[in-house]
């Protein structure tokens, strides 16, 4: 115990170690931050997770392909559309089923409305953790509009459940293509006072200009994905380099930034909504008729072997590998998610900065906590 | 010369900027038509849910007091959480016939995950989701319902 | 390089490699000993440039434990797949690659964490959802009476 | 004594219009004054109006404070497409008031290793600043608890005694971020309070006096913001900007920072202390604004443009509480509107703003208002 009291030398013995979370106001969840201090300046930043920890994975190989969709809602429930079509487009994979068009738009266009209301809260929740507290209040009330259109196709709002295995659940609902248009005649009027109020801001140029940098090279290394990734030039679009439902059929252009601060990853999202509306614009119009759901056996085996599946959710890149035995239930499960390999991350870009920079980082990686910890 | 231009061109596009925000929240402060607040207690009686909303697990029954549940359990397997459980009983039918009935459908409200599969693989249509969402008590108990009404019967010309 | 190409390229360089073309990918199966050094060389090499590890999944195949990596090369587009496996259940070793890719430091952790699959070298090794305690729950031989409740 | 000293300023209106008179409180305080003289005598009168006076500005305290809650919440509300409190009362105007009773009836947490007295003493200083800031504001024509001839420096000095409370508060809590508050708290009050100084300098050399009853007569033909050009416009800005970094509001809020240090050096507190806290921010704003309402916008003093003598009649039908009152509002409401507007600064461009612009602008400023005071420009 003494030889360890020893060895701390004098800058350690400076350092003023501050525990952010379990429960902080800017931590979104319960994430831990053991951040080591030099004055203001932030020397050092472990996140400790787990607190949420649910073992999905392990959860996984006891129950069925259909069962599994349920859990993955709750991984990163922001992109929850996003993370069923993922087990579902791997178990098609397996399958080999030739999914209509019909639902191939279907998925999409969830994923994008998906992509949007998560773009939205993330751009509230960043807003309050710069302190500007009337962004959460209009990013929350534009989001709502969303959450009322999947409500009444899906049933749900924030956890849909909407996919299940060779399609969707239901059909959609007479009204979606009226109210997706609206939404998007509304939100293409609302999206540039987002700039107005903080974009432009002097002050949000002044917080978020040059800090949390990262460079093309440490991003391809450490796996930053998603907008994140994009920011610093990290071309690493799933829906562009590996077209999964419809988007091989749309045209949309790749978000790509080199600057790779907390301003650039903010733009960037920004940009995506304006991407995933064009994405929408594209093929609200053109719903082919067909099934909404492909017949599948009632019990679902996959054939014994592996099978790897990458989606592009609202923070990364997410990928499903299942390990099949032949049985009902998968051999293994695994989760590549976003969060936690962006999390990863946090530790690098933020020393040297100030405690305030660290939260502006965080928010701009967009952290969902269930995801880290599944 | 040029440095004390840029310093004061630095003030004026950082002031205005900062006005045009106060523009926006300025704009809505003497808008009040465009507050989105709902009175939520007060507005319950014309609060209506969409019509597939999954507000929980129910069993239409219709004015008979029947029900289309013949008791076969696969809601059960599906159930991802465990939270539907079905106990049976053996009837004997008009005709002299012994056959497996549904006794009790229970269903555990603070385990459902609302993933629509027992609805959804229910193979005479016997389940469906209701509108109700004030699900809050004050005894855990009490969340755990038995959905097929007392003295309930299948309905007629369901298998 | 499309997947027979790279398998051909992966073969010649190293005869005693296990390549098999999966259904997604080239499936390479290495001996822990020579993980660490084909992983370098599948980054370094200018023909394949895997500069991307997407994700390392423990699995527990039964009587042995391995990792299965998947790389890709953000100037190729190609993806590889990587799988190693140890028989020793008491105390699994392998190479760390987390001087490699800086992005393996969380997924061998995740991985230590889950399997119990300790990695040699690397920087901080750390349980990191679960507390020190606990034992390694996505092995299949693990049991927990109170947590996990089967019908 | 004090009432008397009043009274003996604003004498010279006696053979004003019956409205003036009716307006005057300096009349009913010096009956009020020679009637407690001539059955208390000497010291007891003194000890008497005392107390009233001290009655009356706890009450106005808590009612202000009050009233302000409620603001804020309803104006933060309006501009965030909210309705704010709506539940209590007609429109939610007895919701500070529940709130307020909760706050007297929630447990007060002792914390361990705290500084026992310094965490007990915090609150009290805050609020203590506030109420000695209160006792030299003229409310009216004559409402004015003590008129110093250096009533400005008085201000200055009182108001910035309420950051010994946040350090205090911050030190003894034994909780790292609120130390980390107290000290953004310390650093950043002790900035901007130079800024505070010069641009009420700025006016104080066109009033040619710190008196605040000198200074709101002499704007008896105009307020100082239009008389002074665009100096007093500038200062007016400036003083807008350092007064919402003083009261530790709006984008200067750092030493709460909620995202960053939950809730900065009142972290530990709760109950009656805490309200202590959150009444003195209140407070403190309003402070700040009746002193901008006074010394830019002229305080009690109806709306005049010089030669204008039919208009002039109309405004002085409006009572000066009135307009005082309306003034300060509006120089709140405008505070409010920084806060729900814009995100916050990170420390050190709090200090770059203040010793990179405001500093160097404000210099200027006061040079120029001289240059024209001296020249005799201003209206």
């Amino acid at each position: 115990m003494e030889e360890q009291v020893k060895n701390i030398t004098a800058d350690e013995q400076q350092e003023y170690v501050i525990n952010m979370g379990p429960q902080h106001p800017s931590t979104h969840g319960v994430l831990r931050l053991v951040v080591s201090l030099k004055g203001e300046t932030v020397k050092s930043v472990q996140p400790h997770i787990g607190y949420i920890h649910r073992g999905i994975e392990k959860m996984c190989e006891s129950i069925t392909y259909p069962q599994i969709i349920h859990l993955t809602d709750r991984m990163d429930y922001l992109s929850a559309h996003i993370n069923n079509e993922a087990v579902c487009l791997t178990v098609e994979k397996a399958l080999q089923v030739e999914i209509p068009d019909r639902i191939k738009v279907i998925r999409t266009l969830m994923s994008e409305l998906t992509r949007i209301q998560s773009h939205q809260l993330w751009w509230a929740s960043f807003g309050m953790d710069l302190g500007g507290l009337t962004c959460f209040f209009y990013g929350l009330r534009d989001r709502e509009k969303i959450l009322d259109i999947f409500e009444e196709t899906c049933g749900g709002r924030m956890l849909v459940s909407y996919n299940c295995p060779g399609g969707v659940m239901y059909d959609l609902h007479p009204n979606f293509q009226q109210k997706v248009k609206d939404f998007i005649k509304y939100f293409r009027k609302i999206l540039p006072e987002y700039d107005q109020l903080l974009t432009g801001n002097v002050i949000f140029h002044e917080r978020s200009k040059g800090i949390g940098k990262l460079s093309l090279e440490d991003a391809i290394s450490y796996g930053v994905t998603g907008p994140s990734g994009r920011a610093s030039g990290f071309s690493c679009d799933v829906r562009k380099h590996e077209p999964y439902s419809a988007y091989d059929k749309v045209q949309f252009k790749e978000i790509l930034f080199t600057e790779g601060d907390t301003y650039f990853r903010y733009v960037a999202r920004i940009q995506e909504m304006w991407e995933s509306m064009n994405i929408i614009e594209q093929l609200i119009d053109n719903i082919p008729e067909g099934p909404y759901a492909v017949k599948m056996k009632p019990v679902i085996k996959l054939p014994e072997g592996e099978y790897y599946q990458r989606v592009e959710t609202a923070r990364g890149e997410l990928g499903v590998y299942i390990i099949s035995d032949g049985n009902k239930n998968p051999y293994r499960v695994k989760f590549r998610s976003p969060n936690f390999v962006n999390l990863s991350v946090l530790n690098h870009i933020s020393k040297g900065f100030k405690i305030a920079d660290l939260v502006a980082i965080g928010g701009s990686l967009d952290l969902v906590i269930p995801d880290i910890d599944r | 010369m040029r440095s004390i231009i840029n310093y004061l061109k630095e003030i004026f596009f950082g002031v205005k900027s900062l006005l045009v925000g106060m523009k926006v929240t300025g704009s809505y402060f003497f808008r009040p038509s465009t507050i989105v607040t709902q009175k939520y207690p007060n507005n319950r009686k014309d609060l209506v849910m969409f019509d597939r909303f999954k507000g929980e697990v129910i069993m239409p029954h219709n004015e008979k007091n029947e029900h289309k549940c013949t008791g076969c359990g696969i809601c059960e397997i599906n159930c991802p959480n465990g939270s539907i459980e079905i106990i049976s009983k053996t009837i004997t039918t008009e005709d002299g016939k012994k056959k497996k009935a549904i006794d009790k459908h229970i269903y555990h409200l603070g385990m459902c995950t609302f993933c629509a599969l027992c609805v959804k693989t229910c193979p005479s249509n016997a389940l469906a989701f209701g509108q109700k969402f004030e699900h809050a008590v004050f005894n855990r108990a009490l969340l755990t319902k038995t959905l097929n009404k007392p003295g309930s019967q299948l309905m007629k010309g369901v298998e | 390089m499309d997947k027979i190409e790279l398998g051909e390229f992966i073969k010649s360089t190293d005869q005693d490699l296990e390549i098999k073309e999966g259904i997604q990918f080239v499936e390479v199966t290495v001996p822990p000993s020579k993980l660490h050094s084909l992983a370098k060389k599948l980054r370094e090499t200018e023909q394949t440039q895997f500069d991307f590890l997407v994700c390392i999944s423990g699995v527990d195949y039964g009587p042995d434990l391995g990792t299965v990596y998947h790389l890709r090369s953000t100037k190729f587009d190609h993806m590889v797949v990587l799988k190693t496996r140890t028989s020793d259940r008491q105390n699994p070793l392998l190479d760390s690659v987390a001087d490699i890719w800086n992005t393996a430091d969380f997924l061998e952790r995740e991985v230590y964490d889950l399997l119990g699959i300790k990695f040699a070298n690397h920087p901080d090794l750390r349980r990191l959802f679960l507390d020190n305690s606990w034992g390694f729950p996505l092995r299949k031989d693990y049991v927990d009476d109170i947590n996990i409740v089967t019908k | 004594m004090l009432l008397n000293m009043i009274a003996a300023n604003s004498s010279g209106l006696l053979s004003a219009p019956w409205w003036k008179v009716l307006y005057d409180f300096s009349s009913l305080t010096k009956s009020i004054d020679e009637g407690l003289y001539k059955a208390l005598g000497h010291f007891w009168t003194v000890v008497t109006e005392m107390m009233i006076i001290g009655v009356l500005i706890l009450l106005f305290y808590a009612v202000i404070g009050l009233f302000l809650v409620y603001a804020e919440r309803k104006v933060c509300a309006f501009m965030q497409n909210r309705l704010g409190p709506n539940r209590l009362g007609p429109f939610g105007i007895f919701q500070t008031i529940a709130d307020l009773i909760k706050l007297l009836f929630v447990e007060m947490i002792p914390i361990k290793n705290a500084d026992g007295f310094l965490f007990n003493l915090a609150p009290f200083i805050v609020i203590i600043a506030g109420f000695m800031a209160l006792a030299a504001i003229p409310f009216a024509n004559g409402l004015h608890a003590i008129d110093m001839n250096i009533g400005v420096l008085y201000v200055i000095a009182v108001s910035s005694m309420g950051v010994i409370g946040v350090l205090l508060a911050g030190w003894s809590s034994n909780n790292k971020y609120s130390l980390i508050g107290a000290i953004r708290s310390g650093a950043q009050i002790i900035s901007y309070e130079l800024s505070v100084g010069l641009a009420l300098i700025t006016i104080v050399i066109m009033a040619g006096s710190m008196q605040l009853s000198v200074i709101v007569e002499a704007q008896r033909d105009g307020w100082f913001i239009f008389k002074g050009h665009i100096p007093a416009f500038i200062a007016f800005v400036i003083f807008l900007i350092a007064s919402t970094a003083e009261t530790n509001r709006g984008p200067f809020d750092l030493a709460e920072a909620e995202s960053e240090l939950t809730a900065g050096y009142h972290t530990e507190y709760s109950g009656i202390k805490f309200a202590f806290f959150f009444l003195a921010e209140y407070m403190n704003m309003f402070i700040v604004a009746s002193i901008a309402a006074t010394v830019f916008l002229g305080g009690w003093m109806p709306f005049h443009v010089g030669p204008w003598d039919g208009f002039n009649h109309v405004m002085d039908f409006i009572p000066p509480f009135v307009w005082y009152i309306g003034k300060t509002f509006f120089v709140i409401f405008i505070m409010m509107w920084f806060k729900w507007t814009f995100p916050r600064l990170r420390i050190d461009q709090l200090l770059t703003l203040e010793w990179k612009y405001l500093l160097p602008i404000n210099l200027v400023n006061v040079l120029i208002m001289a240059f024209i005071v001296l020249m005799g420009w201003h209206f």
